[in-house]
């Protein structure tokens, strides 16, 4: 199975380039491969491993496919296809004959990349693969290389997550250092490797963009080109996610880890969500929201790590069954949505909300998607990304009545979920509402038009996968408890500890009524007799579209609360005089992490450069100085040891 | 060492003669005055191995007159015909003036003499002033060299750090085969020289040798 | 004889340079000559030699661990000279191929050589004779370069030479017969003079250290590198300092030899670390991308020395690194080379777009860069997390860590310049020098070549290497 | 327990709340009259209005999509699924199970979510102002709501709402009490929130939100509102009243009574407070999330030992 994927894929890179037609097949029956290879590995528990004498780099191949990383697999098989699919609709060889054909092949050097993250049981190919994957995610998301703040955004990108590889390069090689080999595997009865999870947590919680080492994900997610920025965030971000899920698996962790980890997903949660309302470019909106899901993410993962640290309690495992699942769940629908937004961009060419409006009446389509999308990511029932996130509240329930220390750690978390979802819920309806209801806006938003049939294939097959989930949720436990056993081998794969089946019951029951009584309200509106008429507008004579809420000021209540942590930037000009020319308020909110600490940071290294730089002046004489200071303080050394 | 100490005597009058020198070089400002110092320095050395192998030897000989004919007189000459071309005589505005290196050059010689003291010799080179000779005349050729402004400056100042190295060298002179030493002779002439073409090259190129006006090249 | 044929071919051919006639054909002797000798260096890599223990040359285990690295390079490089000097028809090429040829006989015999005084003759040599390659373009700036290059390389030298002396003294004084080959001084291991063993080190380690551009004995580096010709701009980085590098090494195994080996290694580290810290920081600031170059080599020299501070296993990735940063050192070079000559100028400031202009060319400088940067799957990957690794496993984490920040700043300073070269709208200046400026075969070949060599050692490192490195690692740490 | 009783319970359950609902608005009108000294609209004057409005004609926004009309009906369902999870005295909700409270709650959100996308279907600024006002403060709202149902499941250590339920909140109960009657004011719109018969659109929120709407889905929303309004006072008085565990008819008897004085606390505190400025409301609305914390606090260190 994973032969022919890799076949495929690799085919795909051969003919990506000409064809695009073949490309697609290849990289469709590649994906579809993977599934099948991760969905054999998911039913039966014990997975598939394999060592070859074949050595890459003097070491052998070492390739494993366990319960854990067949779910990562799966979601980028899923997500690969369909935004290869999109991919031909969108980033058409028509409009970008030079970045198309480049983008085709880096897709599938990338999708090769990710596989081998998931697949290598060895630190050196492992962190080969990794490093790949860097490259090509900064490939794809600078395509359009014409674009200045495209290519700065991609070059942010890539100098974070090579701080990250780094990190990684450090914990692989002390790894080795301390087994003696590369070779990766369960060690969790060697204690003496705790102390590294720290720099598993940096290095990829870079990638994961964990708070507060978000800080090049919002521009990087918003200026990639959208089938990008789908699979960023679909799927990319959540290697960070698998790499701490693997690495906290087998190896043992610091006491401290579970309440550090969690404690990060809380804030991220919150904060990410709070960026997210306040942004008015749609793509950073859902860039600051996967900020949010992956804090729900680490808060599940951290909860299990603390639980493990409990001696394996049992809401330990709903928990990691909540984040394991999430990272499914946010991976389709954060697909759909960066899909939406793309078909949006597609039809109008801009990202900004407050240039929108009304445009569900060109584009039905993608409206009602974004707005099952909208309903998804705030959490809500009857779609899947609520079931996942009621697995971690019910495990956070658990832990708080458990009474002991991890109720310091349950309740704030909880307290955080539920504030987040509210917030999530407030920033989706802004998207959502001014991107597609009321009045257009602009020109652009009046002469918007519906996507190609290949642009919302792909958005329909995920949502239809996001709907599945919510009402079937039962049908993935056997999925994600063995993910948990390979996860802690101790927890059995066992029955449901959570009601699955009752909640996916009540989710198929109220999805019949929702429809039934859509229906019956519609048709008893029309029968009654139904006009339409302008938007009663409190007497005013002539309504226009610019007075409508905007994104800022239908944002503006809630994030004042924030404003300390946001810092938003507003350039207020009032009216002035008995006729007022004109007024404005723009709101700007900049991301607070890269703006207070990223960048005076890398201020003061450059001027510190600078001032080396200034000691190569060109006079000879100095040079010789340089010389002979070296000679003494080399034999300083000498003297003194 | 009675059969020694004649022999001895004479060394550490040349030796001693070439510490001289070290401090004419460092005192004037004059550039011919330098580079006749720095050649003269090249003679004396050029004598001292005939002086320290009791007998006569071919190859001795031979190596003396090579190394008198060139730090006597092909190189100087080639540093003059420059100076003539970019008609400079005297080294103005020094980064560090004649008074100042003077002593400099004058405290280096007794730290050197110090020093000597300290380091762990043969017998039989305790009593020769090769050792402080040389490090002295080191130490000159860097003061030249980072004191300096004009090229020609800081290539009498690099081959009379040259000539300190060759003093240290002698220490080594009978233990260590000749081929070596001559290997090293040539190699270091055939830098001098090539530094010598250099210089002129760079007086046609700039037309100047204040190495002040090589500084395009920086950060 | 084959070993003796490696320096002398080269020889032979530089003075067969000299008195060819025709300035068209002279440049054909250059990879005539370089691929015998590759080819002899391979054919000994294959079958080494046995050394008898006096001898003052000899292809011994170090040699074999690195000269055929310099001899592919210098082959690479003379192919792609073939084309080069036909663009510069302006300049007499006469010098050029004779010391070219000359230089690849002398950093034969300085590999080989297997006694301080003729190791330092040959050094002085190859460093003088680099001199008119430094020229060859005859501009004010070059000259100045070759100022630099002669006055700061000279003391450097004229420190090393005291120092060979005092080595020598030390084994005089410790009742040596006064035989300098590094055998010899080995085999009298503790019977040497410790003051004067520790003195000579100071000095060699300053003055190789100045001819491999460590800091802060570096700074003619980016000078002569930003000056000179691309082609010898490889050739000094990938060839010339290894030389140097040998030496420190051949240097080492004596100070070991007598007991001093932890001062030695902690002074490596140390001055390999200072070297990485100011590369970065200097690659953070610079805007010409040639000397980015230089800083870049400044860099992997610290990376060289720190590994030959860390033991056996630190050794044998130094010397895969040797190999590594040849390759890519050849790659950048000579890819920056083409850029160079298309654009017309060498900073930010002039150039941008050329991936527009000289598509291939900047696809395989950017390439190469990411690959200098430690990207894998290309060698330098391997070689340098390999140190890491050894790092680790020898207890020097904090050096490690400060290895690896260093590695990050060079990253960022690095791709932050060759992008911004890269990308974005090209100059006018430089559409019209791309016109005239074709990538021929002649000149994206070799890059492309080395790039693939250098792809290959890092995936699929042969064992006869391996083996090599390991004899090497042995010559200088001999297990008791 | 065969199919037919359960449908029978489930339709009993279901006439209960949807004909019990629309009493409450009626009660707390008659006490705001009383208490005015006024003879007030009748007790059942929310059930002629639903009837007349089902009949009625619906005038829509020129620039309203379907779901101004669907968002209202699913948002009914959401609320009438709450309902239903929601246990009466001694008998669980028609469907029970561990962990349906957070499904009520957040099927309150979701109801939440399609009112508030039906409103923005207008594009008009006041439904914009309205639903912006009841987006944000449902954060403080779920916040303590969040809050104060952990703090019965760590009471009672079962988060299933049956058993979280029948008992009393213990320690916290009266911090529970305060502050789920004020999540209750602020989820239903009431004062010192809001003002549900204010006319000055400025100053609205639910009402603002329903401004356009007309004919059958007003009559939804409307119905819906009532209906929210009693799941939380049963919400609250079963919360605090060890409900559960008396026998049944006892049960049912305590249960009415004290929605009844629930209702008629809203009365009261609508005759006798004035509305809050907008921006004291959070303030307030985190003193209520203070409170039910401090239920929480209270809940687990009383259960710790």
């Amino acid at each position: 199975m994973l032969l022919i994927a890799l076949l495929c894929v690799v085919g795909g890179m051969a003919c990506g380039r000409h064809l695009p037609r073949l490309w697609l097949a290849l990289v469709l029956a590649g994906m579809a491969a993977a599934i099948g290879a991760a969905s054999l590995a998911l039913g039966d528990g014990a997975g598939w491993e394999w060592r070859s004498a074949f050595r890459v780099g003097g070491e052998a191949l070492h390739l494993r496919l366990d319960a854990i990383s067949a779910m990562f697999l799966a979601l980028m098989g899923v997500v690969g296809g369909g935004g290869a699919v999109y991919a031909l609709g969108y980033w058409t060889d028509r409009d970008h004959p030079d970045s198309a054909p480049r983008g085709r092949l880096w897709w599938n050097v990338m999708l090769l990349s990710m596989g081998l993250v998931l697949l290598s049981s060895n630190g050196l190919h492992f962190l080969i693969a990794w490093e790949m994957f860097a490259i090509s995610s900064y490939v794809l998301i600078a395509l359009d290389r014409q674009r200045r703040d495209a290519r700065a955004a991609g070059w942010l990108f890539l100098a974070a997550s090579h701080a990250g590889t780094l990190c990684l390069f450090a914990f692989f090689a002390m790894l080795a250092a301390r087994n003696g080999d590369w070779d990766l595997g369960p060690m969790s009865g060697r204690a003496e490797l705790a102390p590294l999870f720290w720099l598993a947590l940096a290095g990829f919680g870079v990638k994961a963009g964990l708070f507060p080492m978000h800080f090049w994900l919002p521009s990087a997610h918003a200026n990639s080109p959208s089938h990008v920025s789908a699979l960023m965030s679909g799927v990319a971000i959540k290697m960070g996610v698998y790499g701490i899920v693997r690495f906290s698996g087998w190896f043992p962790v610091p006491a401290a880890a579970g309440w550090i980890v969690m404690g990060a997903g809380a804030a991220g949660a919150l904060l990410g969500i709070a960026f997210s309302l306040a942004q008015n470019d749609l793509k950073r909106l859902l860039a600051y929201c996967s900020v949010e899901n992956v804090g729900i993410i680490f808060i599940g993962l951290g909860g299990a790590l603390l639980g493990a640290a409990h001696g394996d309690a049992p809401w330990s495992r709903l928990l990691l069954a909540g984040a394991l699942l999430h990272v499914w769940n946010h991976g389709l629908c954060k697909s759909l949505l960066f899909f939406c937004s793309g078909s949006v961009l597609h039809a109008t060419g801009t990202r900004e909300m407050s240039r929108l409006g009304g445009l569900w009446r060109a584009m039905p389509w993608t409206a009602g998607l974004f707005a099952l999308g909208a309903v998804t990511i705030s959490g809500l029932p009857p779609l899947n990304a609520f079931v996942s996130e009621w697995l971690i509240y019910l495990g956070l329930f658990d832990a708080a009545s458990s009474h002991d220390a991890s109720g310091w750690a349950a309740v704030p978390a909880a307290l955080a979920l539920a504030a987040a979802g509210a917030l999530a819920l407030a920033s989706f309806i802004k998207a959502g509402a001014v991107v597609f209801l009321g009045a257009p806006r602009t020109e652009a938003a009046e002469r918007a038009h519906e996507s190609a049939p290949m642009i919302l294939g792909p958005m329909f097959a995920l949502a239809g996968a996001c709907v599945l989930i919510g009402l079937a949720p039962v049908a993935l436990w056997p999925a994600v408890a063995g993910a948990a056993h390979a996860w802690r081998p101790v927890w059995a794969a066992a029955a449901p500890a959570a009601p699955l089946f009752a909640l996916g019951l009540a989710n198929v029951a109220l999805v019949v009524l929702f429809v039934f009584a859509g229906a019956l309200l519609w048709r008893k509106a029309n029968a009654n007799g139904l006009r339409r008429a302008l938007t009663w507008d409190c007497g005013y004579k002539t309504p226009s579209a610019r007075m409508q809420y905007t994104s800022g000021s239908f944002g503006r209540t809630a994030t004042d609360w924030f404003s300390s942590i946001l810092l938003p930037q507003r350039h207020l000009r009032r009216p002035r005089g008995p006729f007022p020319a004109r007024a404005a308020l723009m709101g700007h909110f900049p991301d607070t992490v890269l703006e207070r600490i990223i960048d005076p940071a890398a201020a003061a290294v450059m001027s510190l450069s600078l001032g080396a730089r200034r000691l190569q002046h060109g006079r000879i004489q100095f040079y010789i100085v340089y010389l002979l200071g070296g000679l003494t303080i080399l034999a300083m050394i000498v003297l003194l040891g | 060492m009675e059969r020694w100490c004649p022999v001895t005597e004479w060394v550490n009058l040349l030796v001693g003669l070439a510490m001289g020198l070290n401090l004419l070089a460092l005192g004037s400002s004059r550039l011919p005055s330098v580079i006749r110092a720095m050649a003269v320095q090249g003679v004396v050395l050029g004598l001292i191995p005939v002086l320290m192998e009791g007998r006569f030897e071919w190859l001795v000989a031979l190596m003396a007159a090579v190394t008198v004919l060139l730090k006597g007189f092909l190189i100087p000459g080639l540093l003059r015909r420059a100076m003539r071309a970019a008609n400079i005589d005297r080294e103005i505005e020094p980064l560090v003036g004649y008074v100042p290196s003077l002593l400099l050059g004058a405290g280096g010689t007794i730290v050197a003499v110090a020093v000597t003291y300290r380091l762990p010799l043969l017998p039989e080179h305790s009593h020769t002033l090769l050792v402080p000779g040389s490090l002295a005349t080191i130490f000159t050729g860097f003061i030249l060299l980072i004191c300096r402004v004009k090229a020609i400056s800081q290539v009498c100042g690099y081959l009379i750090l040259e000539n300190g190295i060759y003093l240290f060298g002698l220490l080594l002179v009978r233990s260590t085969p000749f081929l070596v030493e001559s290997g090293i002779l040539l190699d270091l002439a055939v830098g001098v020289f090539v530094i010598g073409i250099i210089v002129d090259r760079i007086q046609r190129a700039f037309d100047s040798l204040d190495t002040r006006k090589l500084t395009v090249l920086r950060e | 004889m084959k070993e003796l044929l490696l320096i002398f071919l080269p020889l032979a051919g530089s003075i067969v340079a000299l008195s060819w006639p025709s300035e068209r054909t002279r440049p054909q002797l250059l990879p005539a000559v370089s691929l015998v000798h590759s080819v002899l260096a391979i054919w000994l890599l294959l079958d080494p030699p046995v050394v008898a223990p006096g001898a003052w040359l000899g292809f011994d285990p170090l040699a074999r661990a690195i000269l055929p690295a310099v001899s592919i390079l210098f082959f690479v490089c003379s192919a792609y000279a073939v084309p080069y000097l036909r663009t510069r028809p302006e300049r007499p090429n006469r010098v050029f191929v004779s010391v070219l040829l000359a230089m690849l006989g002398l950093m034969s015999a300085a590999h080989q050589a297997r006694h301080l005084g003729l190791l330092w003759i040959a050094t002085e040599a190859l460093t003088f004779a680099a001199v008119p390659l430094i020229h060859f373009s005859g501009t004010s700036r070059a000259f100045e370069a070759t100022w630099k290059y002669l006055l700061i390389g000279g003391t450097g030298i004229a420190l090393s030479l005291l120092g060979s002396f005092c080595l020598g003294y030390a084994s005089v004084k410790g009742g040596g017969s006064g035989d300098l080959t590094f055998a010899a001084l080995m085999a009298q291991g503790r019977a040497l003079s410790g003051p004067w063993v520790l003195i000579a080190w100071v000095l060699l380690l300053v003055g190789y250290g100045t001819k491999m551009g460590l800091a802060p004995m570096h700074t003619w580096k980016p000078d002569v590198y930003g000056e000179a010709p691309g082609i010898v701009g490889a050739i000094l980085a990938g060839c010339v300092t290894t030389v140097a590098f040998t030496a420190l090494l051949r240097v080492r195994a004596v100070v070991d030899a007598a007991g001093y080996g932890a001062t030695a290694g902690r002074t490596l580290l140390v001055i390999g670390l200072f070297s990485m810290f100011v590369a970065a920081l200097f690659l953070l600031g610079t805007r010409d991308f040639k000397r980015m170059l230089a800083y870049s080599s400044v860099e992997h020299m610290g990376i060289l020395v720190i590994g030959a501070a860390l033991g056996r296993v630190g050794v044998w990735a130094a010397l895969f690194h040797v190999w590594n940063n040849g390759f890519i050192k050849g790659t950048l070079f000579l890819s920056a080379g083409n850029i160079r000559r298309a654009a017309g100028a060498r900073t930010i400031d002039e150039v941008s777009g050329m991936s527009a202009i000289t598509p291939r060319s900047a696809a395989i400088f950017v390439t190469a860069m990411l690959a200098a940067t430690a990207c894998p799957p290309f060698g330098p990957f391997f070689s340098e997390l390999l140190i890491v690794r050894t790092a680790f496993a020898t207890g020097h984490g904090a050096s490690a860590g400060i290895f690896l920040v260093c590695l990050l700043f060079a990253f960022f300073g690095m791709t932050r310049l060759v992008f911004a070269i890269v990308d974005g709208r090209p100059r006018a200046a430089a559409r019209l020098g791309g016109r005239r400026f074709g990538e021929t075969a002649g000149v994206i070949l070799p890059p492309l070549a080395l790039l693939g060599l250098s792809l290959w050692l890092g995936l699929a490192t042969p064992a006869v290497l391996r083996d090599s490195w390991a004899a090497a690692a042995e010559q200088i740490f001999p297990v008791l | 327990m065969n199919p037919l009783t359960i449908s029978v319970e489930l339709i009993f359950r279901l006439a209960l709340w949807l004909l019990l609902a629309p009493l409450l608005p009626g009660i707390i009108n008659r006490v705001k009259a009383c208490v005015a000294g006024r003879k007030g609209p009748p007790v059942l004057q929310l059930y002629y209005d639903l009837a007349r409005l089902w009949q009625k004609s619906v005038v829509m926004s020129t620039l309203a999509s379907p779901g101004f009309i669907v968002g209202p009906a699913v948002a009914w369902v959401a609320l009438t699924g709450a309902a239903l999870l929601m246990p009466i005295g001694t008998a669980n909700g028609a469907l029970s199970f561990k962990g349906d409270v957070l499904l009520l709650i957040y099927l309150l959100a979701l109801a939440r979510f399609c009112t508030a996308w039906a409103a923005l279907e207008t594009g008009s600024a006041f439904e914009g102002m309205g639903a912006a006002r009841e987006v944000s403060y449902a954060v403080l709202t779920e916040a303590a709501l969040i809050a104060a149902v952990l703090s019965l499941s760590v009471q009672s250590g079962s988060s299933t709402l049956g058993t979280m339920l029948a008992p009393s909140a213990g320690p916290g109960a009266i911090l529970l009490a305060a502050g789920l009657f004020a999540v209750l004011l602020a989820e239903n719109c009431r004062v010192p929130f809001d003002d549900p018969n204010t006319h000055l659109e400025l100053t609205m929120i639910h009402e603002a939100m329903a401004l356009d709407h007309s004919g059958p889905p007003l009559a939804v929303i409307l119905h819906g509102a009532s209906m929210k309004l009693l799941l939380f006072a049963v919400l609250l008085s079963q919360a605090v009243l060890p409900i559960g565990k008396l026998p049944q008819p006892a049960a049912a008897a305590v249960l009415a009574g004290s929605v009844l004085a629930v209702t008629v606390g809203v009365g009261l505190v609508e005759s006798l407070m004035a509305r809050f400025a907008f921006r004291r409301v959070p303030l307030l609305l985190t003193v209520a999330f203070l409170l039910c914390l401090f239920a929480l606090v209270l809940a687990w260190k009383g259960g710790a030992q």
